[in-house]
Order: structure tokens, then C-alpha cells, then sequence
């Protein structure tokens, strides 16, 4: 055992490393100030622009569509190199990851040319939408409509959830064309202009006060027909293959997400009437309990990616990461302010305590992004340990007659 | 036997609760969070109306003389509520002054607080991570005040203070009129609540009672926030329980997934032994009973897990929806960690009821 | 408020004290060393004769069926004024508490008249022959059948956790007598001779080593129409009814469970590496959890007294208590034991530490027996809370052609 | 990056597996349970057949010189196995002559216990409430000891212990040939893995390496027995899995149900974390590297999460059947309390681990 590169690894590394030294310029040190919406999103483009120039963007697609036909692990050096800057990533995040492998995958090849280059170089960017007011966990249950007419469909309804749709220029919606097939048959997928006429984005503010998703609104959107990916009533099958991707992406802790480290730190200035926090047997355990689930994820990782390193695939248990993480996050966050008292609930910007807020905040809304608890638990439940699904009244019944139990 | 609240009591409940559902609840919240006022200056008009704040002052001082089965229904329905009115401040000054004040002071400041003419607040925190009965560095000094407390509940529209101060028997209690005390906004987690940094300059200062009536106050004050927690988690809860009867997943409400309706099953559990343990708190405390150290310690943290837990799951159970800011679990979520901070924490408080436990054991040893 | 009698249970009180004073004799001292099974029969025969020539027997039954038709607090005050002392009780509290009421409610007055005056006496000895190993938490899929034959039935099968069945004579016991109605309607239930030929009973040894209980075995055993208790078909109906006295009984902590005094016991002659164990914040706040959780039940105990005492009903919040203490008792055994290290783990007989390794065998079993901990989530959840129930595919099927999904 | 078994430890892992398939397993546990054996001799036979008392033993010494990736399996397979036979005791022994052996000392014990003709054992308890790492009451005294251990795993048919005894470093380690020492069945939770109370009266005693060693050895003992807990955890899970997907209540696999399949999915999670944390562990003992410290802390920690968690909810989630003498569901809520008392508790351990991230944050300050 051990935590090291093999040789062909380390070449690339090297490579990477070297590239980034050359290039990454300012961003090798952390901005002054966070960059304004505008401002981040022509950084991105011009970082992306660089990326692709020098062959780092879509590591792991085929020659043909542009990508460098290398390993995973080839992609995960680049964004563990990456991830030492402070370049703007984010933006391209979906498109690149999701998005686009679903455009090259399921669209003809004219589309394919159209538009996977353009979004490769970083000079369209693209978001995802699939959610719906009433189709969280329940994806399949969506009700954005589109009605054929002609060689186009018209799209109306409401997405929600959808991250960068006010910077994005176009992106993928599932919609139901058929309202007499069974849930998962009526669907089918389409690529939509986000500035065509009748598309409407509005920000969503959330609990904790920023503002990181959209609604995006559907008025009488047109589409042809040569944008839809998948054959009609295929959309169930195609939303799959682009989720795969999102559970992979959806894992560890949160970069800069406070740790067992920070409550070591804060408990190390607390001195509580039982004796000085960090003698105390609950504050050590909490600790320990922090530590073992965050470091635990991240060991769990290694084991992906030393599966990775020797071309195989990943265990199942890498499913337990983000239903670990986030309830960690919420438990500890939770357990340092109470440790505080008085200095936990004012917000002192800046402060260790302000970033524990911010963790108490952001956590439960972590618990239900990208898959709820209780649907995480099933997953795991289903897929790794065999157990039967729950009982699906609604799986063969025409969707316009279904009747909620 | 008569283990529970009496008969007007209950009475008073449910006119509080219907005057409060009419009145109060998430959309007034609302209000004051989008606004930069200090509470709902016209809802808190109609509480004194109400005579609220009068409840437990003695007729002779202007007030109704109830008993403390009404203190702690109010406060269980303002919790319920969430009302942005400075009740729970004023009644907590109120209990403070009854306890320990003169006469001369319970006659300067009851009839003032019983009819609105004043505000009243508990001061103790100090901004750092220090419990209610730790040693304050405020101490009184020739009948004057120097120095800050924060973050101090309803501290912006308060016209009275009890502010601790240190005594040479522990923490004592001090009773300063906040005029020309200068006082600015603290932002805390709480948007509903707002709290003040109060900075006292040689502010003029009266003590009030001894170190052992702060002690004995904080368990009353316990007991009410117990009540008050206990409403506001089981608003959180009936809140998830209805949308739990009503929105669908995979064909079936998501009440009928053992995964949600077992998280509401332990709502109910965690509040029905927080109402138990307040009940018996209540009866302490009215009882004069020395029960009351380990039944206000109990009552509590019992209530603390209650409302900490069905916040937490409240968001959960809501998904997507329940963590924007435009649905209400964000009110309970930040409430909770403002009835943590105003008197203590969780374990701070298991610590005082073990105390309390083995102080009763060397008593029947 | 306050925790008095009314003048009238006041005076009720005073008279059973007197009574008991007068009666109990070496019981109000606990035994030298536990009975032997006889021994215990013996003693309880004696003690329940006594009681029902006294009129403490019954309390609140009809006066028509033998019983002193008072109310809910009498029986209440009874109880708490007999366990004060060391009686044998518990031989019949199966049997007068949910058997009994179930003869004289669904039984002839033939029958009534023939079982129930032996069963207040305490000359016989009755048993529930309800669970299966196929039927558990989901009674209604029991298998034991009866068939009809003339004037009689003839009972196949096998009952299980029988309490006290090989001290029994008779027993009510619930059968399938129409397999092709759906499962909760082809029941029926009869009272049976524990005697019979073609019945047999043995012992159920527990995980925790001790044998509280019985499988019953039925080979052919003839039971009498007129022994039939509700119509053909009403069984589960007539079950429920008896269920119901259970869900009542099953509840507080028991009696000498071990409780958060034992652990300050336990924790006060410990010294850890962390200091002594006592002054342990972890510790301390076990205790608190354990001291909210056992006293929260009692003073919810006591809600439902006072509303008794006023001639109320008991609020839904009794539903809690089991759920609560199977759980605190094994959680805090568990961290006592963990506390006490290899102490914890050898076994000396007598000590505070043996009374909690018996604590924490039993109540693995105690968060099953009378409903696990998830059943009785559900009933919480749906009966109080109103929450739909889970899908049950197997109601309205016959219960022949049911397939399990 | 190769954070994984070697393939000679996943080669000899499936043939352990396939071997105790057939040889242990709960049965064998029962007939260990049923009589007044100290261990299934005929399997303890085989087992050195096996050859795996011999694995970590040096070739020069009449071993097979294996790493620590092999020590580990066997342990999880032990662990998974519920095997009655002094494996992992004798492992333990032959952990610290390697690390603190001298020569003679190797020259004089590793062959015996390669071969089985010497059964080991680890002696640290004193029936008390005391940590591995508290002072020993025992002492080296002109070469010989006295007083008592216990209880001592396999102390019944162990040859030879390594005892802890005081030394003015703290506790140290000494070996002892058990011949002619008294020893005494003891009463325990577990009735399959028999522990003894070991009698020392002036009995030879040799001093084993220095107080260092013992912290040191209890670090490697750590990661082997959170190797042989995740085994054992992940037995009784796949027990009540299998006893989920076949169980019908109301209609429906008892798996079906949340409130069954989530307690699954918690196993799997406290076992994966677990997993983590013991291989972590075991790749720290090979390479000696300074991470041993908290990385066994936590492969300790989690493995006990993970055992207590599923040992506690296979009982639960087999319902009534579960709780009979019968089934296999005991053997695991049994050994789990084993486990735990065999080297020292969460809580300790928890400790441990944050005492080893506090010496790591200072050095790199």
C-alpha cells in the first residue's frame, strides 16, 4: 500500500504542474476580494479558453469529439493540481460535466459539431434543466409540457434549481411529451436557447442567504426537432445517463467547509465553568467523531481512486460520502456554536465562528441537494445491499390518470 | 392527583393562540425581517391591550396576579407564534423585579412594565463564550455601570434592563433604566429577534437582590423558555406534518415513507417529554418546591432537543422548498439557535441538572 | 397544580393501605432468595384468593360480571399501594388484565358464567395464544388453523411467546377458519383448554438466557362451538379489543430496571484516565439523557392519572413511553458498561454492573416485545399524528393467494 | 496511488473466507457455548495447519514472514467467522516479542507459537474499570511477578501471556510462561470466546522492551482488532440483510420498508467508514510511519461504531426471533461487548485520537 503516483501518473502530474506555473499567474495566490457575478464569469471564459488551448478540458472523451481519450485518473490529477490555485472553476462545472456528454451522446452529429466545440473552448456556457416545483426526489414526476408542432415543439412550465441559468446560453430540459404514457415513458429531452423568446430566469434566494439557483420559466419556447436528444418518450432513460455523472461530482466535504481542525481551534480558546473546553470528554469526542467521518470520506476516495489508478472500476462505497458529510457538517457546526454560547449566535464577519454559521446554514440545505438523506439511504439500501424498492403505485399507471396515494 | 395546567390557564391558552393565529405567526414574522424595525410596534400595542405583560404583576401594582401556569402559556404561544413582540424580555424583567426587587422598586417598575409604559429585558451575555452563572466582568460601582453586554434580545426597544454584575458571591443582578444608553444593532443568526449590544458609561445602576435570586431566577426564566421552545418546535412540526399529508413522491404522500413519518414520530416523542419535564418545571416553580433546580434544568434541555431536532428535520423533510428564504422553516431553524444563546447552552444545563442531582442525593444521603 | 389524592381516593387509599398492612404479611419484606416456579404459583393462587375475597379483584370490571365497578384511579391506587410490597403478582395479569375481559365481552353468559368467577379467584390460570413465527409485528397473517367438524373445531398449528403456558389451563387463541378470505377476515377465536389432548407447550429460551415464555403446539385439539368467543370471521375484531388492554400494560420502566442513579452509582467509584468519571462531562450528560428520558415517562405517567383522576381520557402522549425506555435502558447500559471497562465485561453476580449486563440483554428484547420500536413509530405517527399508513398490498387479497412483494 | 489490500493479502483473505465457510461460522460458535471447551480444538488444529499463527513470524524464526495487510484479513475473516480458537490472542503475543523482543526472546517463542505449539495471549486487565494504558497494579520483582489479570481472553488454554506491569515510564510489558500458573474460569458476556483470571504468585516473569512498546503495540493491537470487529460487524449485517429480503410483514419484504432498509444502510455506512479507518490503520503499521497514532485511534473507534450500531439493530431488525437463545443474533451483541472491554473503550480511544491530532498539530506548528 501506499499514497503514491505510479510513474505514468507522476508524469502527467509533472506536466500539469508545470502548465499550471506557467500559467495560472495571479490566480496562484487567493483573490483580494470575492470577484463580482460578472467579473467571475469572464475569468472563467478566459481560464477555460487557456485550458482548452493546451488540451485540459474534457480529459476523458474521446478523440472525436474533441476530448484527449485519457484515463480518469488523468482528469483527477488535473483538478487536484487545479484545485491548489484559486482559478474560477464552477461555471462550466455542469455544462462540461453533464451536459455536454449528454449533447455528444444522445444528439445527431450536426448538433454534436454545433455545439460541443464552442462549449469545449468555454465560449457557451450551459446548465441543466430538470427540476421541478412538484419533481424534487421524484424526478419523473415533472410537468413542463412540450407539444409538438411542425418540425419544432413548443415548451411550457416551470424548472427550478438550476444552477448558472442566468449566465447560461443554452441547456438541457426534460420535458413530458406524452401525458398518457406511464411516468418514466412520456418524456423526452431537448436543448433549449436560454435566450430564446418566452424563457424567463428569476434567482432563488435561499435559507442562508445567497442566492445560487434559478427558476427558470417557460412561456410558449420553441424548439425543432433536430435538438432533441433521445428518441420521444426516451427522456427518462437519457436524464440517467447525465445523473450518473452528478452523483459522482456531489462528494466530499465542500472545499473550505469547516473540519474537526476548526473546532479544534475554536474549542481551544473556550474556557467552559466544567474546565477549559478542549479537557472536556464531550468536546474530544466530538471531535473524533468529525474526524472520523470527514477523514473517513476522504480515505474512502483514496480507495476510488486507487481503483481508478489501476483501471478499474470504483467501489459501491462511495455512496456513503455526501449523506456523511453533510450531517457531519450540520453536527458539528451545530455542536461548536452551542459550544459558544453568546459568541455562536452574533455573526462576526470573518471569524471561525461566522464560517461554523455559515456551515450550520449551508448544511441543511447540502442534506437534500443532489439526493435527500432518506433518498441516498434508499440508494445505498437498493443498489449496494440488494434490498426490494419501496412499493411504486405510480410506475405502469397512464401519468394524466395517476391519483396520489 | 393534578398534573396539569389549570383550568384558566388552559383558558387563556386558547385565547392567546386564536388571538395569536389571527394576528401573528410566519408573515408577521416576515415583516420585521424584511424591515429594520425592532418588533411590530402595532401587534405588540395589542398584547398590552391584551394585558399579557400584566399577567403575573400583583393587582396592587397594576397588574392581573396570575399564577405560572399563565406565565408559561403565553410564552409556549408566543414561541408558537413567533411573534416579534418584546413579551417574553418584558416578562422575564417582570420576574426578576418580583423575585428579589424592593419595594420601592417593584412600586417604580411593575406598574410601568404590567401596562407597556416600559420594556423590559435580561441582560447577562457578554458576547464571548461564557454561561449565564460564569462570573461577568460588569460589576456596579457607586451606584453606576461601566462596560457592554450583547447580544441582549429585544436590547433595541428594551427601556429597562436587569444586567448581571459581579458580586463576591457570583453573579448578581443589577436593575438600570436604558435611557441615554447607547445601544446598537448585533446581526446574530436570528432575523426576527433582533439583538443589541448595550454599551453602559457610568449609566446609573440599582442592584437587585442577591447572587443566590440571579440563580434562582435563571431556573424560572428556564422554565419559561422551556414553554417557549416547546411552542415554537411544535409549530415547526405541525407545519411538516401538513405538508407531509400533502406532498407527493413516487406516487404515495410522503407521510406514509416510514423514512419521514418516523422523524415525526420522534418530533412528538422529544416534545412530549419536553412538555412533561416544563409541566413539572411549572409546578416547581409555582410550588416553591427545591424540585425546582433539577425540574427547570430538565425542562430545559428536554425542550432544547425538542426544538433542535424538529428544526433541523423540518428543513430536511420540506427538501428543495424548505431551504429557500421564502418558506418559513428558515424562522425555526435560526430561532432555535436563538433560545440556545439567550440562557445557556444544552450542556450547560445537563451539567446544572446533574448538579441538582447529586446535590438531592447528599440531601437524602 | 399538585400531585395529591383527591379526598376520595384519598379515603380509598387509606383503606387498601390498611388492608394491605393487614394481609401482606412477609411479602412487605422482600424474599430471602427468588421462588422457585411452584413455589411462585403457589404463592400468587394464595394472594389472588385473598384479594378477591377482599374485593381488591376486578376493580373496575361490570359488578354483573363479579367485578367491583369502580373506576380507572381505584384500580390505579391499588396497584400502586401492592407493589409496594413484594406479592406475587404477574401469573395473572395476562389473564385478568386482557383474557378475561375478552370471555365476559365476546363469550356466552354460559361461558362467562363457567370461566370468569374461577379466573377472579385465581383458581385458573389463563394465557394469550396470539403471535406465530410467520406473524409478528403483522399479527393478522397468523396460519393456525380451525376447521369445523359437527358442534366442534379442530386447531393445527403453532402459538409463540405464550407467557405462563405451561402454568395455564386455558387460554384464548386466535385461528385462520377461512383461508380464502382476505387476512384480517377469515380469523376467529376461541378459548381452549390448556389440557386438552393434542396441546403442547414449550419453554422459549432468550438471547439474555432466562425462559419467560412459550411456544404452544396444536395437534388435532378439539374446542366446543359454544367456546367460540364472537362470531366466525370477528376474530380480529375480538383481538383488537384484547390488544388494546396491552398496548395499557406494556409501558414504564421496569420495575428495578437499573436508571440513572445507577449509573451515578457506577460512574462515582470511577476513575478514568480523563479524571474521575463523575466530574466527566460526557457522563454528566448521560445521566441528564437518561434522567429526561425515564422521568419524562413517569411525570407523562402522571398526565395521564390526573386525567384519569377527572374522569378524562389519557392523552395520545401514553403512546411514547415504551418506545422511550426500551431504547434509554439499553443506551445507558450500554455506556455504563463501556464506562466500566473490563468490569464491565465479567460478570459478578449481585453488583450494580451484573444489574446493568441484565439491562442490556434484556431490553434488546424490550424493544421488540408488545411492538418494536418502528411498529410503534407508526402507530405514533398515524394514529396521533394522522399520517397515512404504509401501503398494504395485502388487504383486500384473499389470504390464500397472497404473494409477499 | 494504492490504497488498497496487496493481492497476496486479498488472495490469502478468500481462502480464509472459503475456509472458516466451511469449518465456523455460528454453529460452531454454539457447540463452543453448549460445552466447557475453552476453544474448538480440532479447528485450532487445523488452523495451524493453516499456517496462519506462523504469518507475520519471520522465516528465520519458522514463519511465513507475511506483512501486515495478511495479519488484517485474518483478523477481519476471525472476526467475521466468530471462529472459537486463540488466532488473534497468539497474533497479539507474537505482535510484541516482534516489536519488543530481544533475540533470545524471538529465538526462544516465535517458533513455538508459529507452529501452535505455544498458544499466546495479552494480559492487561485487572477486573477494574482501568484503561490499557493506566499502571499497571502488577510488577516485575527480581524476575518474577504476582497478583492477578483478568479478564484474559483465551487466558483458559494460553501457554504464554504478555502481562503489563508498572514501570516508572508507565506501563510495560512483561512475557511469562503460563505453565503451573493458576488460572480460573471467568464469568462473561461472551460465552464463546472464554476469558480466565490468571493467578501470578512469584511467578518468572522476563521484562519485554520498554513502556514505549506497549503504547506502541497497542496501537497495532488496535488496528487488528478494528479489523476483527469490522468482520464480525459485517457478519451479523449480512445475516439480518438476507433476514430483510426474505421476512414478510403486512404484505411486503420487511426489507421494502424504510425504517428496515435505512438501519441497512447505516451498517453499511458505519462498516465503509470503518473499512476506511482500518486500512488507513494497517498501511500506517506497515510503513511505521507517525500517522500510526491517530490512524489506529480511528480504525479503533470506527470499527466499534460500527459493531455496537449492527449487533444492537440485527437483534431489532430481526424482531422476536432475534431475541431467542436459538439464533444467531447473540453471538454478535455478545462479542461486541467482548470487543470493546478486550482493549479499551470508545471513549478512551476517542481520547486517544485527539491526543494524537494534538501532538500532530504542535509538531507542525
Amino acid at each position: 500500500m501506499d499514497f503514491n503516483d505510479t510513474p505514468q501518473e507522476a508524469d502527467y502530474r509533472a506536466q500539469v504542474k508545470a502548465w499550471i506555473a506557467a500559467n495560472a499567474g495571479e490566480y496562484l495566490n487567493p483573490p483580494a476580494k470575492p470577484w463580482a457575478l460578472d467579473d467571475f464569469v469572464a475569468r472563467s471564459k478566459a481560464w477555460q479558453a487557456k485550458k482548452h488551448a493546451a488540451g485540459y478540458v474534457g480529459i476523458t472523451w474521446p478523440k472525436a469529439v474533441g476530448g484527449q481519450g485519457l484515463s480518469p485518473m488523468h482528469q483527477i490529477i488535473f483538478n487536484q493540481e487545479e484545485s491548489r490555485t484559486h482559478v474560477p472553476t464552477g461555471l462550466y462545472s455542469i455544462g462540461l460535466g453533464m451536459c455536454i456528454p449528454t449533447v455528444f451522446t444522445h444528439g445527431s452529429p450536426e448538433v454534436a459539431a454545433r455545439y460541443v466545440p464552442r462549449a469545449l473552448k468555454g465560449e457557451e456556457v450551459w446548465c441543466q434543466l430538470f427540476s421541478e416545483p412538484v419533481a424534487g426526489s421524484d424526478l419523473a414526476s415533472i410537468r413542463t409540457r412540450a407539444v409538438r408542432d411542425g418540425d419544432e415543439w413548443v415548451i411550457n412550465g416551470q424548472k427550478v434549481w438550476t444552477s448558472f441559468a442566468h449566465k447560461s446560453d443554452f441547456g438541457i430540459v426534460v420535458c413530458r411529451t406524452d401525458f398518457d404514457a406511464p411516468k418514466h415513458k412520456g418524456l423526452t429531452m431537448f436543448i433549449v436557447d436560454m435566450h430564446a423568446p418566452g424563457m424567463e430566469v428569476r434567482g432563488i434566494k435561499q435559507m442562508s442567504g445567497g442566492s445560487d439557483f434559478n427558476e427558470v420559466f417557460f412561456t410558449d419556447v420553441r424548439v425543432k426537432d433536430t435538438h432533441r436528444l433521445g428518441d420521444v418518450g426516451e427522456g427518462w432513460k437519457v436524464a440517467l445517463t447525465t445523473l450518473m455523472h452528478e452523483r459522482l461530482a456531489v462528494g466530499g466535504k465542500p472545499r473550505h467547509a469547516p473540519g474537526y481542525q476548526t473546532l479544534m481551534t475554536v474549542a481551544a480558546g473556550i474556557e467552559t465553568d466544567s474546565g477549559p473546553a478542549m479537557e472536556r470528554a464531550d468536546v474530544r469526542q466530538r471531535i473524533a467523531d468529525t474526524y472520523i467521518a470527514d477523514e473517513g470520506i476522504k480515505l474512502t476516495q483514496m480507495r476510488a481512486l486507487s481503483a481508478l489508478s489501476r483501471g478499474a472500476m470504483p467501489g459501491p462505497e462511495q455512496s456513503i460520502s455526501k449523506v456523511v458529510v453533510a450531517k457531519t457538517m450540520q453536527d458539528m457546526a451545530s455542536f461548536a456554536l452551542d459550544l459558544s454560547e453568546a459568541s455562536g449566535f452574533a455573526v462576526e464577519p470573518g471569524s471561525d465562528l461566522e464560517k461554523l454559521q455559515g456551515s450550520y446554514m449551508w448544511s441543511a440545505g447540502l442534506r437534500i441537494a443532489g439526493g435527500t438523506d432518506e433518498i441516498l439511504r434508499n440508494i445505498i439500501a437498493e443498489r449496494v445491499l440488494g434490498l426490494p424498492g419501496d412499493l411504486r403505485p405510480d410506475k405502469d399507471t397512464p401519468f394524466s390518470q395517476l391519483k396520489p396515494l | 392527583m393534578n398534573f396539569d395546567l389549570s383550568d384558566d390557564a388552559k383558558t387563556l391558552k386558547e385565547a392567546a393562540r386564536k388571538f395569536l393565529d389571527a394576528r401573528a405567526g410566519p408573515p408577521v414574522a416576515r415583516k420585521v425581517m424584511d424591515s429594520s424595525d425592532t418588533h411590530d410596534a402595532a401587534l405588540w400595542a395589542e398584547v398590552v391591550e391584551q394585558g399579557w405583560p400584566a399577567a403575573r404583576v400583583p393587582e396592587a401594582h397594576g397588574g392581573l396576579g396570575l399564577g405560572t401556569d399563565e406565565a408559561c402559556v403565553l410564552a409556549e404561544e408566543i414561541g408558537r407564534s413567533l411573534a416579534p413582540v418584546p413579551l417574553l424580555s418584558t416578562m422575564g424583567a417582570i420576574e426578576a423585579i418580583l423575585l428579589a426587587g424592593t419595594d420601592a422598586q417593584k412600586a417604580n417598575w411593575l406598574p410601568k412594565l404590567a401596562s407597556g409604559q416600559a420594556v423590559g429585558t435580561i441582560a447577562w451575555a457578554e458576547g464571548d463564550a461564557k454561561s449565564p452563572t460564569a462570573m461577568p466582568s460588569l460589576a456596579l460601582s457607586g451606584g453606576t455601570l461601566s462596560g457592554a453586554k450583547s447580544p441582549v434580545a429585544d436590547g433595541l426597544v428594551a427601556t429597562v434592563a436587569i444586567v448581571t454584575v459581579a458580586s463576591a458571591d457570583g453573579p448578581a443582578m443589577a436593575i438600570v433604566s436604558l435611557d441615554g444608553v447607547s445601544r446598537e444593532k448585533v446581526e446574530t443568526l436570528d432575523l426576527v429577534r433582533p439583538s443589541a449590544r448595550l454599551q453602559f458609561d457610568n449609566t446609573p445602576a440599582e442592584a437587585l437582590g442577591t447572587a443566590t435570586d440571579w440563580v434562582k431566577l435563571t431556573e424560572q426564566l428556564a422554565v419559561l423558555a422551556a414553554w417557549e421552545a416547546l411552542g415554537t418546535s411544535d409549530a415547526a412540526r405541525d407545519m411538516t406534518l401538513a405538508y407531509a399529508k400533502d406532498r407527493v413522491a413516487f406516487g404515495q404522500r410522503i407521510g406514509r415513507y416510514q423514512g419521514v413519518k418516523h422523524k415525526l414520530a420522534d418530533m412528538y416523542i422529544l416534545s412530549e417529554l419536553a412538555r412533561a419535564h416544563a409541566l413539572h418545571g411549572c409546578w416547581a416553580w409555582s410550588a416553591g418546591a427545591a424540585e425546582l433546580s433539577p425540574a427547570a434544568a430538565a425542562a430545559r434541555v428536554a425542550s432544547l432537543d425538542a426544538l433542535k431536532y424538529t428544526a433541523e428535520e423540518s428543513v430536511q423533510l420540506h427538501g428543495g422548498i424548505g431551504f429557500t428564504w421564502e418558506h418559513d422553516c428558515q424562522f425555526y431553524y435560526r430561532r432555535n439557535r436563538q433560545i440556545v444563546s439567550a440562557l445557556g447552552s444544552r450542556s450547560y444545563w445537563a451539567d446544572r441538572l446533574v448538579r441538582a442531582l447529586e446535590q438531592r442525593n447528599r440531601a437524602a444521603a
